[in-house]
């Protein structure tokens, strides 16, 4: 059933995140010298919608999604942008597809993938999305996951779904040097972050608005 | 007067100790014995000592495929209670307690059974209501529990994590006081030495390979030693039971996991009996040589290997460490794992099989150290009797068929929760 | 650390899955005709080997499939992994053993 | 003690600096040392000879080893909460106020109370303890006196207040240890450009380069270590930890390693941590880590003064130290020439030169002798004297037949320098499962056939020539880099070492003792165990190595045999006259050294033991008054206080109650967020659920919720929870709280494993909705009033029980409506996008407020499920049936579903199996709680027969009035109306009880429906 998606009449709230409790811009930790070890930023209103192949469709969901989005779906392990839209693989016939809007990518997909076997799931408000950048992102991220984030291992958008600090994450590697964005479940968003937090201070972080 | 007692010891160190004898002597196996026992952990040995002292069978030889107590008896955290919800254990494992109480003079030999008491911490309303009903069961049953506060606790061990920043606030627990430890391997060395004195053969580097069948009933075993004929065959071999019940045909419902332990570097007392956290597994004790034993859950596979691996030590550590804070700067000198037969319900199983003259002890889990000589005695009544014993009939294989589990945690048919 | 190569995500450490036992019981396909014996056999017996054992991992923190694994359980080493279609050589080794 | 200031430091020489001088305290008293001194260092530099008192026997002891390995010089480092017990003081980097304590002795180092037992030594011999203490009073009396005894130092009952952090690492090559083997093969393998790690336990690089006065083509062979180093650091791909020990190799060749980050400086920097775990993930792994010197086993050689051969070669060339002023050089090898040659070039008088070999004239002889030093062979040192420090020993002929000839020579001396040979570092290498070989050449264990990817060299391997340290690195490092595809695996030409050649050692395990006198000779130091212990245990059949080791304790303290395992291994192998190689060495485990609890637990520490869930409205709650609580994972409201209230039991007991009574007669609203909500889709997704759920779900309508009951494959009930049919292949399944994650694994594996067949896609959706429950006679009221006008119609009509919508909106957001229940009141379950999950609540709220709405936490939401007598987390404890539950209908007879197959076994379908009632206490007042067992007679003597359980209460429900409790009771449902004794015997309480049905309010459900 279509769910209350036919975009909404009235102003809708703006959208809450869970650190806002917790997040108070400005820079922490060890004073490093040439600035902030790692920057952290909320990547905040997106739309996140999980769209899976059912059994036998992977190739005309390709397809569909290709003619709507133009974007090739990726492989296993790997991210691809199109457009306005990028897409993480996240597992066998799954994807997570993400857009800097409210409803809009949902219902794209939901008109052109829903007919080629596509299973859509909005998971917008579900994932907690936090783009790292800097020059001691790795050193950070690397205590708290065992992929291999050396470029050599883990280049520009490789994906991974992999615990972080003992939680399910998503890591994307964002082109350019040394930016990933950590998407986390909405619920351990606080402690994720404050581990985060935790492993940068050596460096030095900056949480940006 | 007593071969082992402090004059003795005056007496034979005034000689140079040069007159003490073997603990148990090193025989070659003879072509038959009436009994046999599989396994020379703390079961086996016990169960051939009570052959022997209980059942006047004392042609019985234990049979090890290493040095007797290199299993899981010698490499356990050496925590005996019984301290258990279900009736099918409780009365069993507190026959076992009770035994422990008089073992040391039984044995004529200080297994150093200490009873420190054993504390189970509580992390929540539910918790609290589980442990009242564990505890209220077992004094139905006449077994000692307390049911502690969180103040009561923090009487006994003020250093626990009572503070705001603990994750699982310390809501209370439960107190068997006469829980304790014992050295773990005075138990395999002192059963040895008694059943020895009663004649049994205690066989060491003496593997069983296979079994000979004449129709249902076991004539013999195979072993590196060389074939031995035998009456009956106790088989009490915990991690390696599937592959010894292999060879008899068996399919039994075990799987076998690898458990780590831990011992730090030797301190001053600053543990004084056991202790248990609620909110993950982690349980500590400090050994009479000073060392903090601990331990925690399995690894989660599969295993045949006496290892594992580092997210569980890290998991032990992390738990421990939340429950006593000033662990931390403690420093682990030694780890090391034994291989578990972890049953489908978490309880042991003491029965006959289909198999008319073999007869089984497994399925320790965690927890079999307690067991040993409540396992020895019900074992050996049953290999002697050809039936169980009171106390083990409800640890009977059939259980599984006719659905009466002993599931205290009530985790189902997967052995890895148990 | 068993690393145990996901055949989607690569080699990662063995605690981003969890352990879901031997892959070698198969649930009777007719739960129907299935007898009280063969419930029984399928729930609670376990061939458990000491050596090539083939079992299921389920990667939760990843991509959430079950990988079909043959390890050795006295050594631990991974000698092959797949998934659950796919016919690791297990009975080879078995016969070998 | 005759410490003046840094009496014993050399004019000159060292790797110390002299420039900076350090304060430093031993036992309450200050000394001087240098930057560059380990404790140990700084301690001989200041002429302190004892440090430490002996486990059982309280002998005092001085520094053995400069090492990993030093049995003897173990102190308690700094104090209070960051008190270290047992700490090697060859390891501690000397700092700047360093405090250190003896240990184990009472009431001071220099008289200790204890020492009794050496005397009382004859009677403290291996395993005494087993043979007494069994009578009066008891073992527990005398145990408490051991227990004080035994332990070494003292750890503390405070927090630590440093910081630890977990750090995970991939490379190509993995180095462990950074002597010249070490640096060569990091080099070697470096340079293709491959990931290389190199890990070195001590500060610096370089392994015995730093100690002894090798040369490479002329120059010091230390000058090679430091331009190998300097070329390593500034490759890129090459990562140096200094101050790390790998500590052991683990499954996939994981290497676990510890840094110890901070430990150097007296306390840890903010933001920084005092020490980090290290998972290192190398493809190929370098075991590098050296050699171990081995002490001979003589009478008294555990005397302060009498040190480790090589390790007075370290105190001599890298700290600039005279370990002693008169010496006495015995050792089985060439080492006793090298050390004699050193301690001469270093300006210390060299007493004597005793060889116990008959074959020992080789090179190094010859050198010695050219230096003319008083050499003297096929002779021992037999006895050494000097309680607080050595004033002498006897050198004696040996016979060569195992014994001594004629009497010894006493020989003054403060110092004797010991050597039997080296022992390989195969810590790493028997991990990994590696064998370990016997080499007579060097009378020591070596690698054997190992674990593939790992590969020992150098001295680790047995080969202590330089050159082959050097051409085993280049080699091997080279071809490891290449197995990764780097390099060709040509090795680098290594340089030459200008070695002398090596006369072959002659291992002797122990020496005679002279005859006539009582000397102790000891073969493990820490734990005391003599010559004399070993034939002991060898008399009463402790003869396997592993036996020997657990009744005699050999190799169980805290330097795990390091220095005694090789030798009380050999001796028991001569008692029971079998080889050595066949009674085999006892097993290595890891930790290498020991390593501090706090750094395998990372920063799982306190509240970050586990990370926390919070639920969308978790800030609201917070701002509201709520007290929080733990329910897995999550925090979640217990009940909500008022404003600028206090907690405290009243408080909480009345909040509670007006939850409870506002939610029952007027509206409340609670957070169920936590329940796990799996969206299950595609063709197939009804007759997939028809098979997971024992009930029917195959006709289900659309827009419509169903409660479900799930078995595990044994029958018993596993979960439960409301799934509802939102168009027909989609559905949202909820399950509890705690099962959300296993449930969803479990259909993953039916759907991926078991019926790989079915078209369906299951995903969690817990996190993206908030979820909120209202409930309550004004419920629809407020609903209504909520939602945004025109967006969906709530009335019973078109919205009756346990029905769905979703189009509704609430101030603008979309919303999910689901007609359901669990207090037994007119409900909805309200699922809101999460990040506008705080504005549909204060929406309801608001909408509330005219009708007196209360938020209800989980304290209420438990007494109302206890009034309507609903099943939770106490009765699905993973041992009921669904007949149990009272749930047996729902049990489909038309289907097969999972579980079915097992539901005939005689156990399950016993009348006599508790099943689920309610229960009152009879005097209509005492709460009868959860845990109380129920019993016929409870004056019946032990073991009293029991009939069941309470599960659940509530002290009191305050719709009826009175307490009430869930129970299971045999036979319970034909039990209703009688009576039963509900007994606590914990808090000592019997309470009479009457047997109810289990629903106490509303049983027909007017409310639901209305
Ligand atoms: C790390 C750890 C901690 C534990 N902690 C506790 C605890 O605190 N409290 C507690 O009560 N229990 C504990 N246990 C469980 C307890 O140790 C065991 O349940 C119990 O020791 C098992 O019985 P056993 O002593 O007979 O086994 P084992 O000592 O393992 O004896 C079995 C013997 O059989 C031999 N064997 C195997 N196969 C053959 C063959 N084919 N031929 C000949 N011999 C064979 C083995 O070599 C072995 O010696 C723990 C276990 C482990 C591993
Ligand atoms: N005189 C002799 O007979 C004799 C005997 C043995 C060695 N040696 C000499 O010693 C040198 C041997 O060279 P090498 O490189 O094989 O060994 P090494 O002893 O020089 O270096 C080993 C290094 O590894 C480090 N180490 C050990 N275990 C470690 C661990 N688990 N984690 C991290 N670091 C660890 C040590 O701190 C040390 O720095 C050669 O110079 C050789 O001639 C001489
Ligand atoms: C209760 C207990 C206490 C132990 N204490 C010590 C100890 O103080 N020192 C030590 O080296 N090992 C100690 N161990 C561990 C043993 O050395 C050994 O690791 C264990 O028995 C397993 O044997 P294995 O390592 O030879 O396989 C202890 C073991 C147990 C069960
Ligand atoms: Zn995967």
């Amino acid at each position: 059933m279509a769910d209350a998606t036919s975009l909404p009449q009235a102003p809708l709230p703006p959208r809450r995140s869970p650190l806002d409790a917790v997040w108070v811009a400005g820079d922490y930790g060890a004073a490093a010298v040439g600035g902030p070890g790692v920057t952290m930023l909320r990547r905040s209103g997106l739309s996140s919608v999980q769209l899976d192949a059912r059994r036998g469709t992977a190739a005309s969901l390709r397809a569909a999604v290709a003619g709507a989005l133009g974007l090739a779906l990726p492989g296993p392990g790997r991210a691809a942008s199109g457009g306005e839209v990028r897409a993480l693989w996240l597992g066998p016939d799954r994807w997570m597809l993400l857009a800097e809007d409210t409803f809009a990518l949902e219902a794209k997909l939901r008109a052109a993938a829903e007919p080629a076997g596509g299973v859509v799931v909005d998971q917008s408000h579900g994932r907690t999305i936090l783009r790292l950048s800097g020059p001691a992102v790795r050193e950070v991220l690397a205590k708290g996951t065992g992929v291999d984030l050396h470029p050599r291992a883990f280049a520009e958008d490789a994906v991974a779904q992999t615990g972080l600090f003992h939680l399910a994450v998503t890591l994307d590697r964002r082109r350019g040097t040394g930016t990933f964005d950590v998407h986390g479940m909405r619920g351990f968003a606080q402690s994720l972050f404050e581990s985060l937090c935790e492993a940068a201070a050596e460096f030095g972080y900056r949480l940006s608005e | 007067m007593a071969e082992y007692s402090v004059l003795s010891l005056v007496r034979n160190a005034l000689g140079g100790h040069r007159r003490w004898i073997r603990a148990w002597r090193d025989p070659e196996p003879k072509k038959r014995y009436d009994v046999l026992i599989v396994g020379g952990g703390g079961h086996g040995l016990a169960t051939a000592y009570y052959l022997a002292r209980n059942h006047g069978i004392t042609d019985v030889a234990v049979l090890e495929k290493g040095w007797i107590g290199g299993g899981n008896v010698g490499r356990n955290t050496t925590i005996v209670r019984s301290n258990y919800l279900l009736d099918g254990n409780n009365h069993f494992y507190e026959h076992s307690l009770k035994l422990w109480e008089g073992l040391s003079r039984e044995l004529n030999y200080n297994v150093m059974f200490s009873q420190r008491g054993v504390l189970n911490l509580a992390h929540s309303d539910g918790q609290m209501d589980a442990y009242a009903r564990r505890g209220n069961a077992m004094r139905l049953n006449g077994v000692d529990s307390e049911l502690l506060d969180r103040n009561g606790v923090r009487r006994l061990y003020p250093y626990l994590d009572y503070s705001a920043n603990a994750r699982f606030p310390i809501y209370g627990g439960l107190l068997q006081p006469r829980g304790g430890t014992a050295r773990h391997d005075a138990v395999a060395w002192g059963f040895a030495r008694g059943a020895d004195r009663l004649g049994v053969d205690i066989i060491q580097n003496c593997e069983v390979t296979g079994f000979e069948r004449s129709g249902d009933r076991i004539t013999g075993v195979q072993t590196t030693r060389g074939t031995i004929g035998c009456g009956r065959v106790g088989m009490a071999v915990a991690g390696n039971t599937s592959r010894v019940a292999q060879m008899a045909g068996l399919e039994l419902p075990i799987e076998s996991h690898v458990l780590q332990a831990f011992v730090t570097e030797p301190l001053k007392p600053l543990i004084d009996g056991v202790i248990t956290f609620g909110a993950g597994h982690f349980y500590i004790s400090q050994s009479d040589k000073g060392g903090l034993v601990l331990g925690g859950d399995i690894d989660f596979y599969n295993s045949y290997a006496q290892r594992g691996n580092l997210p569980t030590v890290e998991h032990v550590m992390a738990n421990g460490c939340a429950m006593m804070p000033n662990l931390r700067r403690l420093r682990i000198l030694r780890s090391w794992g034994g291989i578990m037969d972890m049953s489908m319900d978490g309880s042991p199983i003491i029965s006959k099989t289909p198999i008319d003259n073999l007869y089984l002890n497994a399925g320790w889990c965690y927890g079999g150290f307690k067991a040993t000589p409540g396992s020895g005695w019900v074992f050996a009544h049953t290999i002697a009797e050809d039936r169980p014993h009171r106390f083990n009939e409800p640890l009977s294989l059939g259980r599984f068929t006719t659905g009466h589990l002993l599931d205290e945690g009530g985790k189902g048919p997967t052995p890895k929760l148990h | 650390m068993i690393r145990i190569p996901c055949p989607y995500c690569g080699p990662r450490d063995h605690d981003e899955f969890s352990y879901a036992g031997d892959a070698t019981k198969v649930r009777p396909a007719d739960p129907a005709a299935a007898t009280p014996e063969d419930w029984h056999r399928y729930v609670y017996l376990r061939d458990n080997p000491r050596g090539a054992h083939l079992e299921y991992w389920h990667h939760v923190q990843g991509c959430r499939a079950y990988v079909k694994v043959l390890r050795d359980t006295a050594t631990h080493e991974v000698l092959a992994a797949g998934l659950p279609s796919d016919d690791l050589p297990f009975e080879d080794l078995e016969a070998g053993r | 003690m005759t410490g003046s200031d840094q009496s014993h430091r050399l004019p000159t020489g060292g790797a110390i600096d002299r420039r900076r001088p350090l304060a430093f305290r031993f036992d309450g008293r200050e000394y001087r040392g240098y930057a560059g001194d380990t404790l140990a260092s700084a301690l001989l530099a200041n002429g302190v000879r004892v440090v430490g008192r002996s486990f059982k026997y309280h002998r005092p002891r001085g520094v053995l080893t400069a090492g990993p390995e030093e049995p003897n010089a173990l102190v308690e480092l700094r104090g209070g909460a960051r008190i270290e017990p047992n700490t090697r003081a060859t390891m501690v980097e000397l700092f700047h106020g360093l405090e250190a304590t003896s240990q184990n002795r009472w009431p001071s180092l220099r008289f200790d109370a204890l020492e009794v037992n050496d005397l009382l030594s004859r009677f403290l011999v291996a395993g005494f303890y087993y043979k007494t203490f069994m009578g009066f009073p008891g073992w527990h009396f005398w145990e408490q006196r051991i227990r004080a005894a035994a332990g070494m130092g003292r750890g503390t009952t405070e927090p630590d207040p440093d910081g630890y952090e977990t750090m995970n690492a991939h490379c190509d090559v993995l180095v462990v240890g950074g002597g010249p083997a070490g640096l060569a093969a990091a080099l070697a393998a470096g340079r293709t450009g491959a990931r290389v790690m190199l890990l070195e336990e001590t500060d610096g690089l370089g392994g015995r380069l730093r100690s002894d006065r090798e040369t490479l083509n002329g120059t010091p062979a230390m000058r090679w270590a430091e331009a190998a180093a300097f070329e390593l650091v500034d490759l890129p791909e090459v990562t140096v930890l200094t101050r790390t020990t790998g500590f052991g190799i683990y499954d996939g060749n994981v290497v676990g390693a510890v840094e110890r980050v901070a430990d150097h400086l007296p306390v840890p920097p903010a933001h920084m941590v005092r020490q980090r775990l290290w998972h290192i993930r190398p493809r190929r792994v370098i075991v590098a880590a050296g050699a171990i010197e081995r002490p001979l086993v003589f009478g008294g050689n555990d005397r302060p003064g009498v040190m480790q051969a090589g390790a007075v070669r370290t105190y001599l060339n890298r700290y600039a130290v005279a370990p002693g002023r008169q010496a006495v050089v015995v050792a089985n090898n060439d080492d006793g020439y090298r050390t004699a040659l050193d301690l001469a070039a270093a300006g210390i008088h060299v007493a004597q030169v005793v060889d116990t070999r008959s074959a020992g004239r080789g090179e190094w002889w010859r050198r010695a002798v050219d230096a003319g030093l008083d050499v003297v062979d096929r002779a021992a040192v037999t006895n050494a004297y000097g309680r607080m420090g050595l004033v002498g020993c006897d050198v004696t002929r040996l016979d060569g037949n195992g014994g001594t000839a004629g009497n010894g020579r006493f020989v003054p001396c403060d110092l004797i320098a010991s050597s039997g040979g080296w022992t390989p570092s195969i810590h790493l290498h028997s991990h990994a499962g590696g064998k370990a070989e016997w080499d007579d050449a060097i009378a020591a264990f070596v690698p054997g056939p190992g674990r593939a990817g790992v590969t020992t060299i150098g001295a680790a391997a047995g080969r202590f020539a330089l050159s082959d340290c050097l051409a085993d690195g280049f080699r091997v490092g080279a071809e490891a880099a290449r197995d990764c595809g780097f390099g060709s695996g040509t090795a680098p030409d290594a340089p030459v070492a200008d070695e002398a050649s090596v006369a072959p050692l002659q291992a002797i395990w122990s020496v005679p003792g002279t005859p006539g006198r009582k000397v102790k000779r000891f073969v493990d130091h820490q734990d005391d165990v003599t010559v004399e212990d070993i034939e002991l245990a060898h008399r009463e059949g402790f003869v396997s190595v592993e036996h020997l080791k657990r009744y005699t304790t050999l190799g169980m303290g805290t330097d795990q045999g390091k220095t005694s395992n090789t030798a009380g291994h050999a001796l028991m192998a001569g008692l029971r006259g079998r080889p050595i190689p066949a009674v085999g060495t006892t097993t290595f485990r890891p930790p290498y050294t020991p390593v501090a609890m706090g750094a395998f637990a990372g920063r799982a520490a306190g509240r970050h033991l586990a990370p926390i869930r919070r639920t969308a409205l978790h800030d609201w709650h917070a701002a509201n008054g709520v007290v929080f609580v733990e329910a897995g994972p999550w925090l979640r409201p217990q009940y909500y206080l008022r404003p600028g209230e206090t907690n405290s039991r009243e408080a909480m007991d009345r909040a509670i109650t007006e939850e409870v009574v506002a939610t029952r007669t007027r509206v409340g609203i609670s957070d169920v967020s936590s329940l796990g909500k799996i969206d299950v889709q595609g063709p197939d997704a009804a007759e997939f659920l028809n098979r997971v759920y024992c009930n029917g779900f195959a006709r289900l309508p659309v827009g419509k919720a169903r409660y479900g009951l799930m078995l595990r494959e044994d029958g018993l009930v596993d979960d439960d929870g409301t799934t509802s049919r939102l168009a027909d292949t989609h559905f949202l399944m909820t399950t509890t709280t705690v099962h959300a994650a296993e449930v969803l694994a479990d259909l993953e594996w039916y759907l991926q494993v078991v019926w790989p067949e079915l078209d369906v896609r299951v995903s969690s959706v817990t996190e993206q909705w908030a979820g909120m429950a209202l409930a309550g006679p004004r419920a629809r009221d407020v609903l209504a009033a909520a939602l945004d006008p025109g967006t969906a119609d709530v009335s019973n009509e078109a919205l009756p029980f346990l029905g769905v919508t979703t189009t509704a909106t609430v101030r603008g957001v979309p919303v999910r409506i689901f007609r359901i229940s669990f207090s037994g009141e007119l409900g909805y379950e309200v699922n809101a996008p999460a990040d506008w999950g705080i504005d549909v609540w204060e929406a309801l709220m608001h909408a509330g407020e005219p009708h007196g709405i209360r938020p209800y936490g989980l304290e209420a939401m438990g007494i109302m499920r206890i009034e309507k007598g609903h099943v939770a987390g106490a009765e699905l404890d993973g041992r009921t049936t669904p007949d149990d539950l009272g749930l047996g209908r729902m049990a489909s007879t038309a289907k097969w579903y999972v579980g079915r197959g097992m539901l005939g076994k005689p156990a399950y379908t016993d009348p006599d199996r508790p099943k689920l009632v309610g229960l009152v206490p009879v005097d209509g007042r005492t709460r009868i709680r959860a845990g109380a067992i129920l019993v016929a007679d409870p004056d019946a003597p032990t073991p009293i027969p029991k009939l069941g359980h309470v599960t659940s209460s509530a002290y009191l429900s305050p719709t009826v009035g009175h307490p009430i409790s869930l129970a299971l009771l045999a036979r319970g449902r034909e039990r209703i109306g009688e009576e039963v004794w509900a007994v606590f015997p914990t808090r000592s309480q019997r309470i009479r009880a009457r047997v109810t049905e289990p629903c106490f309010v509303d049983p027909e459900g007017e409310k639901l429906h209305g």
